[in-house]
């Protein structure tokens, strides 16, 4: 097999990055995904194995981790809006990177409305 | 040879200053280079030039100075000297460009400019690279005109319209930056690549052309078209500004609407 | 290096580069349009889900079997969750797999992790839909008002 | 060593040889050699058009082409080779069409025309636009569909393959009338694959040369650095004459100081020339077309303002292109190329200000002389079986002494197709000849001399005094004194060359053993121009003798002919003999060249 260029990293921009970063936060959520769909079966099993596993994501250090999960969903969707305008829309490609930064600015509005309900709610008590 | 006629010419008042001029400015910079020598070493490396070089010099000429006055064996492809061939393709800095098209008076000279082989094609020198791959997918999507039946006797007419749908495309000059800045290229060699894409693109939206239907039908490949995740580094990298991703885009829809 | 060398030259092309396996047929134009498709639909799906879970009511805090068993009593709820569990599913198995053929080189080790992939995505979509259909809010010992 | 069989090889892959390529490759077993991938050769960096007298757009005709061809190259074309290209463009215009180039169109859709210098309605009435276009990337969409066409038709090509010695044998032969001579017959070629340093010979019953020009002679040019005259010096080493080779073209308009060409078709969409002190100085020296004048007669009068003080910048060398007075959305549709170059290297935005420019060597007129049908000549009269030239290392004569601009595009694709449709219909009814022993030994013995040089001279510096000797003494203008300076300097280089060594040693990819073999066809190249140019003691076209500002044709009109023989003298040069060939007329007589 032959041995192509190493060297330095690739300095892509815009638009490779917000792939990479769609790329991993797919992964994220699919393996997320499969974790929460066990977890949900327990139902089947009995209401206390849920409750006892639900009790787990109620704690503080979770909250951040369905923050963090959150956050990967919101992007991954929003970024995926993105794609889907590059791919249908005449002026997709051409707009590419200002609807990036639309992206990451929703991102942002979206995880601050979030995290400070959600945290306020996990650390917070009622 | 002299100006006999005295008669005053028409003229125009010029803007002082006009048409630039004035000292070259000089720099120093340190050209970083990946070499890889394979009759001599096993891997490639790392070496530094410093070299002073001016303003109106480009990263090719820095090579060339290298070459020519330092170290004869630092191999690279190079021949029009000015964006048109396509031979010069590289990782400047980190992205793909044309060496004869990048000045060095653009580049940061606090830091070492750093220069090697363009990525994911087998790499035989320095910073040449074996190119046949690159090629072989150019070939494989049909790059010319078909036309069915007879041999036109005439001219066939084309309005600006219809030209204007695939002019773009027609500037490639096949140097595979795009191809070879593609993320989904580097990871198997096996995508058709963007510049494969942008050829079989001038054809399809030539209104003169009768095959855009094989064009697509062999773009509408697992390696094909859809491996393409809209990375925008091909854009990015062309040196002739093609519209890649657009084009790319122009073809999936051409593929979708076909099908559909 | 050895200057063994057949003309022309385009023979010499590493194997690599050879794209001796084509499919042609429009699976991967399925697949990618499936993707953008189920995409739209996601948004909707997921971000009802989490507004629902997360944001009304207590939150995460609230959630336990009792807010499950209410949900799913509802029969929009329930189609809703499928919908979801499928198409998030198909979705991010879709996307995995083009991660897969992009990354894993050699076509065994292809074949493998594209095998535990598929299996385990059956697997969930199987069981997620079971528990969807044969969920009975009212299994031992529960208390909430639908079972009264 | 490899050696291979072909009935037709050609050796270069630009329009010339792609043309050829395309009509042999689907008559007999054709490989096309090329030191480059096809599409990197410098066909594709020619901008402006190809001239046809379509008269899409206005009157016009292909003798009105003719005429301006003759009067274009100041008489020294040869006429019946005129009227073959001029009759045969519309057709080979209507091929590319019909392979698939992108003309730009007129509104009903047919191939638009614009004007380029020197071409006239009606001879000499006023400018006529007869070249067509692809914006000003005319040469690039002719490379590329040329190109496209070979892939198509299964073209074989080896890329990289750097042929570097003809193959021919002598033999015995009489003349009509009874006198014996020595006839040269092709045998093959010899090359060498750059990627592995292995050297292969090509059998071939016919060998096309269509390797281009020699414009790195100069050092402000612009042509590609790969263009280092080596189809020429190959033939010449082997004995074979080199015709007009005093004759070079500068191009008026390069980008000052780098050589980069801004196509003429740039005054053809209405720029114009102005010196420092803004004046449109071509309405002095040609007062009908002026700026559209021939490209000779711009340079001249470029390098005149200068001379006299009228030049612009800090060291008042260079003359302004005024794009200014145009539409920016006319300039962006019809030459886009081109204002980027003086953007990126010049930093000036053409939309707002004047590009400078200055004269940038671009062409050579002479070359390889052939016949109608391409078949290369050994002495005037007497061709060589099998052996082809076409495009820019040919000399028909179609340019005689200046070349019109979009000529050179019309001359790839008419004689290119010549070529290869002679070669393929002689290789089909020939034999092949034997190869000599040891076909390689010459060339082996280059290289390896060259690789186990200790010498202590390095290419680069000879290379580059070289090349500022050309430009300071062999340019726009000449005289005996500034070509004896020339010629002193290149015999001491030759002597310098004798001792050059190569740092790089290995085998793959060693371009700086190349470049030293370039280097060598190089200074034969010089050596060539400058006694040929010593040798033609008059003005005409592109040739300017300050010492003979006047054309002659009583003792000049004729081509020369410079043969390499190692007994002979001339102009203190020993190696060249000079001789010269009729001119060909028909029916243009000589006239005073006046636009
Ligand atoms: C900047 C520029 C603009 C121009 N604009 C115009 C224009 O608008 N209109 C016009 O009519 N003309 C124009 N010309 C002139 C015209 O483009 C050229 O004269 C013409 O393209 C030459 O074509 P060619 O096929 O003879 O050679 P090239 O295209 O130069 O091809 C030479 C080929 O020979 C090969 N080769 C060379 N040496 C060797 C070797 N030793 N072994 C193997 N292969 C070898 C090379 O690889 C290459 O493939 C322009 C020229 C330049 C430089
Ligand atoms: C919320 C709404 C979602 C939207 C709008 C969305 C959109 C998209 C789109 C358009 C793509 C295709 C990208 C491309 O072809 O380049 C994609 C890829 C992907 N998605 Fe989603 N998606 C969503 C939710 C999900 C979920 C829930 C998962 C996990 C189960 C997921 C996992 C993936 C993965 C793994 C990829 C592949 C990434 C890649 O190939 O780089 N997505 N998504
Ligand atoms: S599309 Fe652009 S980057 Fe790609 S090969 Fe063509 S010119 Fe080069
Ligand atoms: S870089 Fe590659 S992923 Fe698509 S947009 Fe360009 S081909
Ligand atoms: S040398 Fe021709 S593109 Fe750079």
């Amino acid at each position: 097999m032959s041995k192509t260029s190493s060297g330095t990293l690739y300095r892509g921009r815009e638009g490779m990055w917000s792939w990479v970063g769609h790329r991993i936060t797919g992964v994220v959520i699919f393996l997320f995904l499969l974790v929460h769909v066990l977890d949900t079966s327990l139902v089947r099993v009995s209401p206390g194995a849920y409750d006892a596993v639900m009790a787990t994501y109620k704690n503080p250090l979770m909250a951040l981790g369905e923050t963090a999960l959150v956050a990967a969903i919101v992007f991954h969707a929003f970024n995926g809006l993105r794609l889907i305008l590059v791919d249908f829309w005449k002026q997709g490609t051409k707009y590419q990177r200002q609807m990036l930064w639309g992206v990451l600015a929703l991102w942002v509005i979206t995880m601050l409305a979030f995290s400070i309900r959600h945290l306020s709610l996990a650390f917070g008590g009622h | 040879m002299s100006t006999e006629l005295p008669e005053p010419a028409s003229k125009i008042e010029l803007k002082p200053g006009v048409g630039g001029g004035g000292e070259i400015p000089q720099f120093n910079i340190t050209l970083r280079v990946r070499r890889y020598l394979p009759e001599t070493t096993a891997d490639a490396y790392w070496e530094d030039f410093e070299l002073t070089m001016y303003g109106t010099d480009r990263v090719l000429d820095a090579l060339h100075k290298v070459k020519w006055d330092i170290d004869g064996s630092l191999s690279f492809r190079r021949s029009c000297a000015h964006g048109i061939c396509g031979s010069d393709a590289m990782r400047i800095n980190g992205r793909n460009r044309l060496a004869c098209k990048t000045l060095l008076k653009d580049l940061d000279h606090s830091k070492p400019i750093t220069v090697e082989a363009i990525k994911g094609l087998p790499l035989e020198k320095d910073l040449i690279v074996d190119m046949e791959p690159f090629f072989q997918s150019y070939r494989e999507v049909m790059p010319f005109l078909v036309n069915k039946g007879h041999e036109p006797s005439a001219e066939r007419y084309q309005s600006a319209e219809e030209h204007a749908k695939f002019e773009d495309t027609t500037k490639c000059i096949l140097c595979a930056a795009c191809t070879s800045s593609c993320p989904v290229f580097w990871t198997d060699g096996q995508y058709f690549g963007p510049a494969a894409i942008v050829n079989a693109h001038r054809f399809i939206f030539d209104s003169r052309d009768d095959a855009g239907d094989m064009r697509l039908e062999i773009l509408n490949d697992k390696e094909g078209v859809w491996r393409c995740r809209t990375t925008f580094n091909c854009s990015e990298a062309c040196p002739r500004g093609i519209q890649v991703t657009k084009a790319i885009a122009e073809v999936k829809q051409a593929i979708l609407s076909r099908s559909i | 290096m050895s200057a063994e060398i057949a003309a022309p030259r385009s023979q010499r092309i590493d194997p690599k580069y050879n794209r001796a396996n084509t499919s042609r047929g429009s699976f991967e134009m399925v697949a990618w349009l499936f993707m953008r498709l189920s995409g739209v639909a996601l948004v909707v799906l997921i971000f009802g889900h989490l507004f629902t879970n997360l944001m009304v009511g207590g939150g995460v805090k609230a959630i336990d079997f009792g807010f499950v068993a209410g949900k799913w009593a509802d029969p929009v709820w329930m189609f809703w969750d499928l919908a979801m569990l499928w198409l998030a599913m198909l979705h991010g198995t879709n996307g995995v797999r083009t991660i897969i053929n992009d990354y894993a080189e050699k076509p065994a080790t292809r074949v493998w992790l594209k095998g535990i992939l598929y299996v385990a995505t059956i697997v969930i979509i199987i069981l997620g839909t079971l528990v969807i259909f044969t969920f009975d809010p009212c299994i031992a010992g529960n208390t909430i008002p639908a079972c009264k | 060593m490899q050696v291979h069989k072909y009935d037709v090889v050609i050796v270069g892959a630009g329009g010339a040889g792609m043309r050829a390529a395309i009509e042999s490759g689907q008559r007999a077993r054709t490989a096309v050699l090329t030191k480059l991938y096809p599409t990197r050769s410098h066909t594709g960096a020619a901008q402006g058009g190809m001239c046809a007298a379509l008269a899409n757009v206005e009157e016009d005709n292909w003798e009105w082409h003719t005429f301006d061809t003759i009067k274009g190259g100041d008489y020294l074309v040869d006429q019946d080779a005129a009227e073959i290209m001029a009759k045969e463009a519309i057709d080979a215009v209507l091929d590319l069409e019909k392979m698939g180039l992108p003309f730009n169109r007129t509104p009903e859709g047919k191939i638009d025309q614009r004007r380029f210098g020197g071409h006239t309605r009606d001879h000499g009435k006023a400018a006529v636009r007869r070249a067509c276009y692809a914006a000003d990337r005319t040469g690039h969409m002719i490379l590329q569909t040329l190109y496209q066409n070979c892939v198509k038709h299964n073209v074989e090509f080896y890329n990289e393959y750097y042929v570097l010695d003809l193959l021919l044998v002598e033999e015995d032969a009489f003349r009509e009338d009874g006198t014996a001579y020595k006839q040269k017959r092709v045998a093959g070629v010899v090359s060498y694959d750059l990627a592995t340093g292995e050297l292969h010979v090509f059998q071939a019953k016919s060998v096309i040369f269509a390797s281009g020009g020699a414009g790195k002679v100069f050092k402000t040019t612009s042509n590609a650095h790969t263009l280092t005259g080596d189809g020429m010096g190959i033939a010449f080493r082997n004995g074979i004459p080199l015709e007009d080779m005093e004759f070079f073209q500068f191009h008026p308009t390069g980008l000052a100081g780098l050589g980069i060409l801004l196509t003429e078709g740039a005054r053809g969409e209405g720029a114009i020339l102005r010196n420092s002190d803004g004046e449109r100085f071509m309405e002095r020296y040609a007062p009908t077309i002026k700026d559209l004048a021939p490209r000779d007669i711009v340079a001249r009068a470029m390098a005149n303002e200068v001379r006299e003080g009228r030049g612009c910048g800090p060291n008042k060398d260079y003359v302004l292109l005024d794009l200014t007075h145009l539409e920016p959305a006319h300039i962006e549709a019809k030459l886009p190329d081109i204002t980027e170059f003086a953007r990126t290297y010049l930093g000036v935005e053409p939309f707002t200000d004047p590009v400078p420019v200055y004269p940038t060597a671009h062409y050579a007129m002479g070359g390889i002389p052939t016949n109608i049908d391409t078949e290369v000549l050994q002495d005037n009269d007497t061709i060589i079986p099998g052996l082809y030239a076409a495009g820019e290392v040919a000399c028909v004569s179609v340019h005689g002494s200046n070349r019109l601009g979009t000529n050179s595009l019309l001359d790839i694709n008419v004689f290119g197709k010549r070529a290869g449709v002679s070669a393929a219909k002689y290789a089909l009814g020939a034999e092949f000849v034997d190869l000599p022993e040891d076909p390689e030994k010459f060339t082996t013995t280059q290289i390896e001399s060259m690789l186990s040089s200790t010498g202590t001279e390095r290419v680069a510096p000879i290379r580059k005094e070289l090349q500022e000797t050309m430009d300071a003494n062999v340019q726009v203008f000449r005289d005996e004194k500034s070509l004896t300076a020339a010629l002193k300097v290149i015999e001491e280089l030759r002597e310098r060359y004798k001792s050059v060594s190569v740092q790089d040693k290995g085998k793959r990819f060693n371009l700086d053993l190349l470049e030293a073999i370039e280097l060598g066809f190089l200074l034969d190249m010089a050596e060539v121009m400058t006694t040929a140019a010593m040798h033609r003691k008059e003005s005409r076209g592109g040739h300017y003798r300050e010492d003979f500002p006047d054309r002659d044709d009583e003792n000049f009109m004729k081509h020369s002919m410079s043969y390499k023989d190692d007994a002979a003298f001339t102009e203190g040069i020993s190696g060249i003999r000079m001789e010269t060939k009729p001119v060909v007329f028909t029916r243009y007589q000589p006239m005073e060249r006046k636009y």
